[in-house]
This record gives structure tokens, sequence and C-alpha cells, in this order.
């Protein structure tokens, strides 16, 4: 084991060499492209036995992903958002054919206006796809998760594509300290995938991506749901097993201070640092305040957010994104199957930096309540 | 914790010295932190970065906003931008400059000719390992050994070689 | 001539009667051998075929989405490769629209790169799959639903996008027009293309009884007059050098073609002299 | 229950779907006059002419080609 400085993109690419990928097709956008850089130094100076397919769009890094995991290896790709954006089409298909493969979403604004910035409206856009979807906190967090999204996509119950989704710059680009485990401890953790339901082996042909008309696609739609269920299950067994091997702690969220707290933050992603921080500074002012930070938001984790909410008073729930007309994705999600009294507060949208103040004026408006959708630092037009 | 902003132009590398210091300091036992001001500025244009340093492990994911160590890596900047921006009361600020800082400001200004050093040892105006050896010594907020075994690992060979000589001379005018 | 006996492409599809496309890939398959991955992309050939639960593909087949064969057929032949399985011949089908239109950047990623595989346009010079619109591929003065004759028009008013040239221009080792009327050179070509150290690219001439409107079992006379016309050339482009694989011994006048399709059925004797004169120029600049 | 991801394992069971139902008209081969060409067989586009020239009507659609394609006009289509 070591430990470096680095960006949470080299802490992916790093995460990604000791998973052993075998075909790793990536197209180049900010803020990922690091990752895609790091990944071709590693297959160039042969750190990784696998084929770096250069496509020549997001599109074809999706469909060569797809036809990759569909022949039957280990594949990862990672994107951002327009990038994600030309992918949606084939990231429905990669879970419908039940192809475990892993994507790092460096999350950032979609066009238009173009904005490089960071939000998570990206990701969000393809929460309905079938795919497995975990936000982390920081470097380290990308590292562990990319490791654990391989083993839980590829596991049988679940066999559904996995987004480790990483905040655009504030993770992508900032250098922190990264424990990197033992190559021998990730293999005894993550063994070969082993397909047993699609590769392509003509001595064993099979029709892969068919077609299913009204008698079977329902059932196939269905099996997929049950799969995202199961996968609750999965990804806590899986963190369990990664705790137990290389000892940190995970789950499919992660409380802070919420046992007595009476307003609880609910947010996913790199502002639960700062959310951490400002939970300790309310309660040092005697204010009873805690943090639940989403790491999976597909599946979505309700029990394991109501065990936790249960005796609380109020949820201020923190979007990086919007549905508009109704509020932010996580709200509406917790408005729908959490039965407390929540607000919805949409923050940092195109990078805009989120500050202790504007955590305050969240915390200020869940205490007392204007509106059930607030944006947050709106600036006068 | 310890906060510290960087000022230089696209292709001068504020982001590298960021970084570079930010491992230092995790090589001298601390927690750290690095990053640039996220824009699309190109080579020329006025960039930030930022690194932050602490006994215990770093939480907060802003922006630098009331810095503790400003370092500008071109004087130039200070007619385009306020370099002085946020600084606190004890806030301290280095500025590569030829010549003696002149202006009026409320906070110390510490001037090194760090493109003197660099056109002299390096060839070439380079000054971001250079501004960081004059900082190490007038701060002590990281130490010289550190600094130089980072600029080593950051820059392979020569150019590795001589930037550690280069940041050492500055360290010793500090 | 005599051809392999094993059929790898099953009977039971959902294909027309006196489907062009599925005598194609029957014939490509039989080149190939059981040796071989395919790649479709959505269209015609995907949908009669793979029907769940049944599939009439006796080899692994995959298919992904319309625009993507290259990519999809890229993805495979890597982790093919990858897996030590150099001996396995990739090959990727795709319609008109999913070649010269919206596959094309994904097409042209993939022969670039140049990836060992076979790439197949089976052209039916529209899209048949949606119901007959036109296509890049659709040839001057066919009517089809999306160029239909009206007051002001006589069907597609622009000539047939040239593929393989632009496929040509990416400098792979192989390149070849085909049709399924001469099995002999088509199956030739097949072969060919499957030996070469990288990308091949193979555009067939596929007649269409539905989106052509000729009678079922006319499909086979449909493309043997396309070549004797000179209105389909047989060509082949190995590393670069040009050569005209069958040459008509006299060409016959391009109405004969053109007079038992109902999509030329409306064109008048201006409209025919008009497509002789094309015929002619192409037929001139082949040296055919 | 429908496989994973609707992977079908069982190759060429299209066989499954006797399409000889969809056949207006039946080809019928005079063997005498058959020259071995094995146009029909070559052109069906439903493999249902085999080596020796014995037509599958369980799957033959009745398209007609191979009537067509005959040199020596030994296959005639009558109606079913």
């Amino acid at each position: 084991m070591k430990k470096e400085v680095m960006t949470a993109n080299k802490a992916v690419a790093e995460a990604v060499k000791l998973c052993k990928p075998q075909v790793i097709p990536v197209y180049p956008i900010t803020p990922q492209t690091t990752i895609s850089e790091y990944l071709a130094q590693f297959v160039a100076d042969e750190e990784i036995d696998a084929k770096y397919v250069k496509v020549e769009s997001e599109h074809s890094a999706m469909s060569a992903a797809v036809g990759a995991s569909g022949a039957g290896v280990r594949v990862f790709t990672a994107t951002s958002s327009q990038g994600l954006m030309l992918m949606h089409e084939i990231i429905f298909a990669a879970a419908g054919m039940r192809t475990p493969i892993v994507l790092a979403d460096a999350n950032r604004a979609i066009s238009s206006p173009l904005n490089i910035w960071n939000d998570q409206q990206d990701s969000i856009a393809q929460r309905d796809s079938g795919w497995l979807q975990i936000y982390v906190e920081n470097a380290q967090e990308a590292l562990d998760t990319t490791i654990m999204a391989f083993k839980i996509s590829e596991n049988e119950k679940v066999l559904l594509p996995s987004m480790v989704c990483l905040d655009g710059f504030i993770l992508t680009h900032t250098v922190e300290p990264v424990e990197i485990p033992e190559q021998s401890k990730v293999d005894e953790f993550l063994p070969p995938y082993n397909p047993k339901h699609s590769y392509l082996d003509p001595n064993e042909p099979m029709s892969v991506g068919t077609l299913a008309d009204p008698d079977y696609y329902l059932e196939a739609r269905h099996s997929m749901q049950v799969a995202m269920e199961n996968s609750l299950e999965v990804i806590e067994e899986t963190c369990k097993e990664f705790a137990e091997k290389f000892g940190r702690e995970y789950g499919l969220v992660d409380p802070y201070k919420c046992e007595d707290a009476d307003i609880i933050f609910v947010a996913m992603g790199s502002v639960c640092s700062t959310l951490r921080v400002m939970v300790d500074e309310l309660r040092a002012k005697g204010e009873k305040v805690g943090l639940l930070k989403v790491r999976a938001y597909r599946p979505f984790p309700v029990k394991a957010i109501d065990e936790i909410v249960k005796n609380c008073e109020k949820l201020a729930v923190i979007d990086k994104n919007v549905t508009f007309g109704i509020g932010g994705a996580l709200f509406t999600d917790i408005k729908a199957k959490i039965h407390k009294d929540a607000y919805g507060f949409i923050v940092g949208l195109g990078g805009r930096d989120i500050t202790p103040e504007s955590i305050l004026e969240v915390y200020e408006k869940t205490k007392n309540p204007e509106k059930e959708v607030t944006w947050i630092g709106l600036k006068e037009e | 914790m310890i906060e510290i902003r960087f000022h230089g132009r696209g292709g001068q590398g504020s982001v590298t010295a960021a970084e570079i210091l930010a491992k230092a300091a995790f090589k001298d036992g601390k927690y750290v932190q690095a990053f640039p001001f996220f824009g699309v500025e190109r080579r020329g244009a006025p960039v930030m970065a930022f690194t932050r340093i602490d006994d215990k492990p770093i939480d907060i994911r802003y922006q630098i906003y009331t810095p503790d160590y400003v370092l500008v890596l071109d004087d130039g900047l200070m007619n385009v931008i306020d370099v002085f921006s946020g600084a606190k009361e004890n806030t301290e600020v280095i500025i590569n400059i030829a010549e003696e800082f002149k202006g009026k400001v409320d906070v110390p200004v510490h001037s090194i000719d760090a493109t003197g050093i660099a056109l002299d040892m390096l060839g070439r105006n380079i000054v971001n390992t250079i501004i960081l050896g004059y900082f190490a010594k007038k701060t002590q907020v990281v130490s010289i050994d550190s600094l130089i075994e980072v600029i080593k690992e950051t820059f392979p060979g020569k150019v590795g070689e001589l930037n550690a000589e280069a940041t050492k001379k500055a360290y010793e005018m500090g | 001539m005599k051809i392999p006996e094993e059929e790898l492409l099953a009977p039971g599809h959902r294909g027309c009667a006196g489907c062009g496309a599925s005598i194609g890939v029957r014939l490509a398959l039989k080149a190939l051998g059981k040796n071989t991955v395919a790649i479709s992309a959505t269209g015609c050939l995907e949908v009669m075929t793979t029907p769940y639960p049944e599939t009439a593909w006796e080899i692994p087949w995959i298919h992904v989405a319309f625009e993507n064969a290259g990519a999809v057929a890229s993805g495979v032949e890597s982790a093919l490769r990858i897996q030590g399985k150099d001996d396995v011949n990739v090959v990727a089908f795709g319609g008109d629209g999913g070649t010269v239109d919206i596959g094309l950047q994904s097409l042209s990623g993939a022969m670039e790169r140049g990836h060992n595989f076979t790439y197949i346009c089976y052209d039916n010079e529209a899209y048949m799959n949606t119901g007959i619109q036109r296509s890049g591929a659709t040839p001057y003065g066919a009517s089809t639903t999306t160029s239909p004759v009206g007051k002001d028009s006589f069907g597609e008013n622009k000539p047939k996008k040239n593929m393989p040239m632009i496929m040509a221009a990416h400098g792979i080792p192989y390149v070849a027009t085909a049709s399924i009327s001469y099995p002999e050179d088509f199956m030739k070509k097949v072969k060919k293309a499957a030996e070469v150290d990288g990308p091949a690219y193979i555009h067939l001439n596929q007649p269409c009884t539905t989106g052509w409107g000729y009678p079922s079992s006319k499909t086979i006379e449909m493309g043997r007059l396309a070549v004797e016309t000179g209105s389909w050339i047989l060509y082949e482009i190995e590393n670069g050098e040009f050569n005209v694989t069958y040459r008509p011994s006299e060409r016959k006048p391009v109405s004969e073609y053109l007079k038992p399709q109902k999509r030329f059925r409306h064109l008048t004797e201006d409209h025919i002299e008009e497509i002789q004169k094309l015929v002619d120029s192409q037929c001139e600049e082949l040296g055919l | 229950m429908v496989s994973l991801g609707c992977v079908i394992k069982t190759p060429g069971n299209s066989r499954n779907n006797k399409t000889g139902s969809w056949r207006t008209f039946k080809p019928i081969l005079d063997k005498e006059k058959c020259v071995d060409c094995d146009n029909c067989i070559i052109f069906c586009p439903d493999s249902s002419v085999n080596k020796d020239h014995d037509i599958d009507y369980d799957y033959c659609k009745g398209c007609g080609i191979c009537s067509n394609e005959c040199p020596v006009n030994a296959i005639e289509m009558i109606k079913e």
C-alpha cells in the first residue's frame, strides 16, 4: 500500500489499472480527459494488458464498450457532460444487454449555454437508464468506489452497468492524499470477470442484443428492476467486504451526526465535505443538525434513508441538478419515498462555488421555510 | 489550516506550483489539498490556483477567499487583478518582481526577483518552483527538503536538477 | 459453382419472400465459415433474424443500435484479440442507411483505426425496414416514401453517394463492390476481405422485392440487370490497386433495368436518357 | 422467464418458425430436367434447398427465385 497526492481522475485511473479491464474505449472531454490520458499511458507502458480503443466519439466509446462487454471481457470507459449526452442511447442499450461496464463520469453541466464546470445534471439525465449510480465525495472514495463498482456490476444478482460519479474539477482536478491498495489484495477482492450470460464464442454461438416483442419486453425490463433491487444488498455486502479488506467503510448512504438531529442535510458528491464541516460549526452553536450523504442514487436506498432520518424533523435536500418544473432530482425522489418534511435547494449549477454562506442559507431556509424549492445564490435580475 | 493562493498566467505553472507545494507538505506529514481555479483560460491569461495545508484531514471544498498567503508569479498581473483580494490582517504576499514592491498596502509584501534567478539559472522565465523556495524559507510552512524532493519527482532529469538548484538559491534569499 | 453446404443462416427467419439480404448474408457466411462472429446494425436483417426467443444465426452474433455497427465491431474485435482469438473472423452487416447515412462516422472511425474486420453493406438503396424512405444510397430517379413522385418531383433528385470510394479514401487494404447475383465473385471477395490484415469493406448490391417493386422471383434477375447495364459495377481495390472484376460482354440499355421496377415506373424517356448518361459516365470513369 | 439481456443461446432455433405457411405458390422440381447447376441452392433466401435439390417445404416461402433462376425451367410454381 502506498499513499500519494493525486487528483480524483488519477485515483480513478489507478483503480482501473488495479481492476485489469481488457478493453478501454474512451474519448476525451473536459474534465474527464486526464483519466483517458492516464489510461493511455498505462497501456502504452504495458502496465495494463488491455486494448485501448481510440474511438472517434463518446457514442462510439459506449458502443465499443457494449460490443466488448457483450463479447465477454471486463470493460471500463469514462466521460463527462456532453459526452454522456451523446452516449445516452447506448447507455440504455448497455443496461438492457446487462453488460457490467463501469463508467466514470466527471460530473459537468450540460449545454446550453455551454459550461464546462461542475454540476450533476449529466448523470442525473441518465438516471432512468438502468445503470447503478454512485456519487463520491473525494479522490479516495473515487478510487475505492471504482474498484467496488466492478464487483457490484459483475455480481450475478445484478449484472447492470455502474456509473461512478465524481464532481468535475472539484474532485477531478483537485489533488489530495490517496491510498492505493496493493494489486494482490485487489485481485483477491475482484476475481477475473467470468461471463455466463453473454459472450461471443464460435464454439458456443449465441445471439446478443436481440429484438423482443410485446410478449417479452415487459419481462426483460422487469428483470432489470429486480436486479436493481438486488443491487441494494449487493452494494452493502460489497462495501462490507471492502472494509474488511481495505479498512475503509462505505455504505449505500453515509450518515454524519444524524442520530439526534432535528434537521438533516441530504446531498450527493463533493459538497458533502463542506457540509460535514458546516454540521460541526452549526452544532458548535447549539444547532442539532446532521448530514446524510447519499452514495447510491440508483438503486435509491429508501430503507437506508428512512432508517437514518426517522427521528428528525426536517430534511434539507441539496441538488446540483434540476428537473425543470418540479425541483431537484434527489429532492423529488425524497419527496416521493420518504415521509418527512423536506425542502429542496438547487445549488452550484454550472460550477457556482458552494460556500459556507450558501450552506447557512440552506439551513436557515429549512428552519424557516418560505417555499418548497429554493435556488441558492441566485443573483438579482 | 493554512490557505495559499497563487496568481499567475496560463502557462507559467501556477497549478503545478500549487500541487508541488501540496505534495511537499504531504511529505512533511500534513494533510493537503490543491486545485486550480477552474476556467477556460489559455496561455497568457491570468489564472489562479489554491493550496490548503492542515494537521487534520481537509474537508472543505470551495475556493480560497481569505488566503493566509498569496504568491504572485508575475508582477504584471497586479495591474490587471486585485491580488490582495480577501487579504486578512496577517496575510503575507510574495511577489515575483525585479525591484522592491513599492505599493501601499496593509499587509506585508515580500519581493523576490524570481525571473532574474530563472533566466540566470534555467535560461528561461519559469519561476513557479523558485518562488516556492523563497516561500518555504519566509514562512516555514513547508520544508525545503520535501520541496526539493517533489520538484525532482515532478521534473525528472536535468530540468529537475536545475529547478532544484534555483529553488534552493531562492530559499537562501528568503 | 459448388458452395459450402453448411448453412450458417438458418431458415425460419422473417425475411420477405424473395429477400435479397438473406441471400447476401447466407453467401457471406458460407465464405467465412463457422469461426466467425457477426455484428448487425439495426435494420431489416437484425429484425428478421433475431425476434426473441428465436435466432437464425448459427454463429455468435451481436446487435446494439442503428448507427454504431462500426464501433460495436471495434469493441468485439478488440475483446476477441485481447483474448488471443486472432483467428476468429469478425464481420459486420449494415444496411445502406446504417452505413452511408447514420452509421458513417462510426464506420469511418473503425476503418481509420485499422480494426481487423470486414464490413459488408447490404445496399437495397433505401430504408426498407421503416417502409422505404430514401437514403444517401438511393439512386437518381427512384421514388421512395420520402422522395415521392409529385407535381414538382420525379423522385430522388441526387445520385447515389459513392460509399465504396469514401471507404477507399481511408486507405484500408481492401474495398470491393459486389452483387448477390454474382455469388462466386462475391464470395471470393468476402474470403479476400477476411484474409487481409486490417479492415475491409464490401458494398453489396442487394435488390429488394418490397422496396423496389418487382415480383419476389426476380431478385437475382434485378441484381444481374443492375450489373449488365452498368448501373452497378463490380470492382475491387486491393492495397490501392483498382480492378474491375466483371465486365458485361455487352452493356444492356439501362431501361431494361429500370422498367421492371415500380420505383422507376414514373420516369419519362427523358429521365431514362439522363440516367443512361449518368451510368455511361460512371462506366467510363471506371473503365468499363 | 426471459434470459438475461434476451440473449438467445440456441443457435439457429428460428427453425421453430415454419415459414412454409407463408407460401401461396409452391415450387415443384422436375429432377429429370435438373442439370445440377445448383442455382436453386445458391439463391434460396431461406436455405431451403438441400444438396440433392430437395425443397424443404417447411420453410420455403414460395418466392419463386429458384424457378426464375433455373436455366432449364425444371422448377414450376404451382398454386398451393
